[in-house]
């Protein structure tokens, strides 16, 4: 996983959950958009963005759609990369294990490193 | 009850559009009266008529119409909040010389007086904020 | 007795701080959108003394897969049952 | 003060400070209505707000005009009762002394009476 | 170098286009060359052609198309983000069946992609958010 | 080394600390808008170990009153700095 996400083109941060606003979607248009252009892409999950990745998400009540689905798409984009922020699980009481897709966890130390193996950073 | 809404999120931005309607709807069927939706801040772009969302995800601006002819409900936008952010009726394009109407009924541009005069008149006025 | 109304996450926004700044001993508190979690057990610890007058909205710890986790000490109330709160308190105060 | 405020028809609660959002400058919009309208009308500057209150501001650099000019027109409009949350002081290493209006300053128990206190309570 | 500047704020509600305009101005006047500045989120909103802001207060839509004009930077505005919020130009208008028009030259609609784009083509990308 | 941009106030805001966690041991740090009431002295402790690598925007400070009120370890920078700031790093991040 490290060698891997050294050299990726852009690193997608995504700081917000499901819901809640449109930065998680729009976060994730930008990374699967990219991905479509032959670039490679990074997903770090952070903060509140961590609950993107809890299973059992649901349409809203007025039929609002989520983001899950498209969560559950990125490998068909050759998106493989999934780093979560330990910081951010922990805060919320959850591990890796309660997330619906396999990712790495970064420490403090490993997080600041990936900032700086990518050519392109992109907050959301 | 008489309700009143103060909305100052925008749609698709964040979900306190999402969030009014919903209980708007909730209110209105457990048999209270919504007397007036009111905009402000970045709720005005609630009644953005241009807005053209993807066909699968809910279409606030008409469901706002919606609710509104259904049950009596007055959309009423703050006007100075509005045309700072692009947000016109037909009157208020003629009057800063723009050629483009954003903004028609059921939503009324009107004054912060109409907020106050809600907040007073009513029963309870339930803000959501972005 | 007032409702608080709190949108925001404990974990990210301190708005939560302002909420309880506002509240008088027998007022109630809501969460609803990002702020449901607040009623995750790791989180609720933010809400101490709140407890009997802590609601969390059902239909968004729903859309968010959170409805299973939450800590037994809040309220899970549907978007009618928001309604009734609003109808029980004299006034709504929503900080966001 | 304390028999002042506790009958106000509008508490209107300022959370942000000038320039970085247009919150402060609608939420005054909206105090100074009410007041044109007959109402009495209270402020409580909470949080980062009660930076609207230091003295010195000035034009941004693109010219926005800010919202110290307004303030000080308060009185004219017959808004009398500034309150300003102790906590919100303190927390920035200032003190009433500091500001260019004269507040009464609240503990959180009384910021909590004086939420009561008002017919209606708008946040901004 | 060439810089390219990522703005997800809204006029009037927050600073970002106020902080982003300023840094546009201060590089240019450095002799940097500024490709494009890329329109996002509820940034899309600087692009609204029928703003009308009090005339004390800076015209956020005039300046960005006279910096364009004056320096050739190119306004690209997320079109999937525009159109949600109400800002089309001719072409989406008639797409979508609306009779009104947000958006306008020196603005222009485009895809992510752009943004891809710049991010890889130029030196420097410096991001604005509310 | 990266150039991180924080717009928010840390006593509202808990962004500040995103933006430490993506910090290396050389990257530098601007506050801008809100976030240069980072620079009071109250405040700048939650920005500890930056020493010589935290700034704030001047135009920013001066609009709102704080350009007097500054800790001493802040380095002022203006408009043209932060353009300046960023011509030196490799990549700006920006945490709002």
């Amino acid at each position: 996983m490290q060698e891997h996400h050294d050299d990726s083109d852009l690193l997608v941060i995504l700081r917000h959950g499901p819901h809640g606003s449109s930065w998680l979607r729009e976060g994730l248009d930008a990374a699967l958009v990219a991905a479509a252009f032959g670039r490679r892409v990074s997903l770090l999950f952070m903060g509140e963005g961590v609950t993107a990745l809890l299973p059992g998400q649901q349409v809203g009540p007025l039929g609002q759609k989520g983001t899950a689905a498209t969560l559950e798409m990125l490998e068909m984009y050759d998106i493989e990369t999934l780093l979560v922020e330990e910081q951010g699980l922990s805060c919320l009481g959850l591990s890796s294990d309660d997330l619906m897709l396999e990712v790495a966890c970064l420490s403090p130390m490993a997080l600041a490193r990936v900032l700086c193996g990518h050519r392109l950073v992109l907050t959301f | 009850m008489r309700y009143a809404i103060l909305l100052m999120g925008a749609p698709y931005s964040d979900q306190a559009s999402h969030s009014a309607l919903r209980f708007a709807r909730a209110l209105v069927a457990r048999g209270h009266r919504l007397e007036a939706v009111f905009f402000y801040h970045d709720g005005v772009h609630n009644a953005a008529r241009l807005a053209a969302p993807p066909q699968d995800e809910p279409h606030l601006v008409d469901a706002w119409a919606a609710l509104a002819n259904e049950h009596r409900v007055a959309l009423q936008v703050c006007i100075a909040a509005a045309l700072r952010r692009g947000l016109l009726d037909e009157r208020e394009a003629a009057r800063h010389g723009k050629d483009g109407v954003s903004v028609q009924a059921p939503f009324e541009l009107t004054g912060l007086g109409q907020l106050v005069d809600l907040g007073t008149r009513c029963d309870r006025l339930v803000t959501f904020g972005p | 007795m007032l409702l608080h109304v709190v949108n925001r996450s404990p974990a990210t926004s301190r708005v939560y701080q302002q909420a309880l700044a506002g509240m008088s001993p027998d007022d109630r508190l809501l969460l609803i959108e990002d702020g449901v979690q607040g009623a995750l057990p790791q989180l609720v610890r933010y809400y101490t003394g709140l407890e009997g007058r802590l609601f969390a909205l059902k239909e968004d710890l729903e859309s968010r897969g959170l409805l299973g986790r939450c800590d037994a000490s809040v309220q899970v109330v549907d978007v009618d049952g928001f309604v009734e709160l609003t109808e029980e308190a004299e006034r709504t105060v929503s900080w966001y």
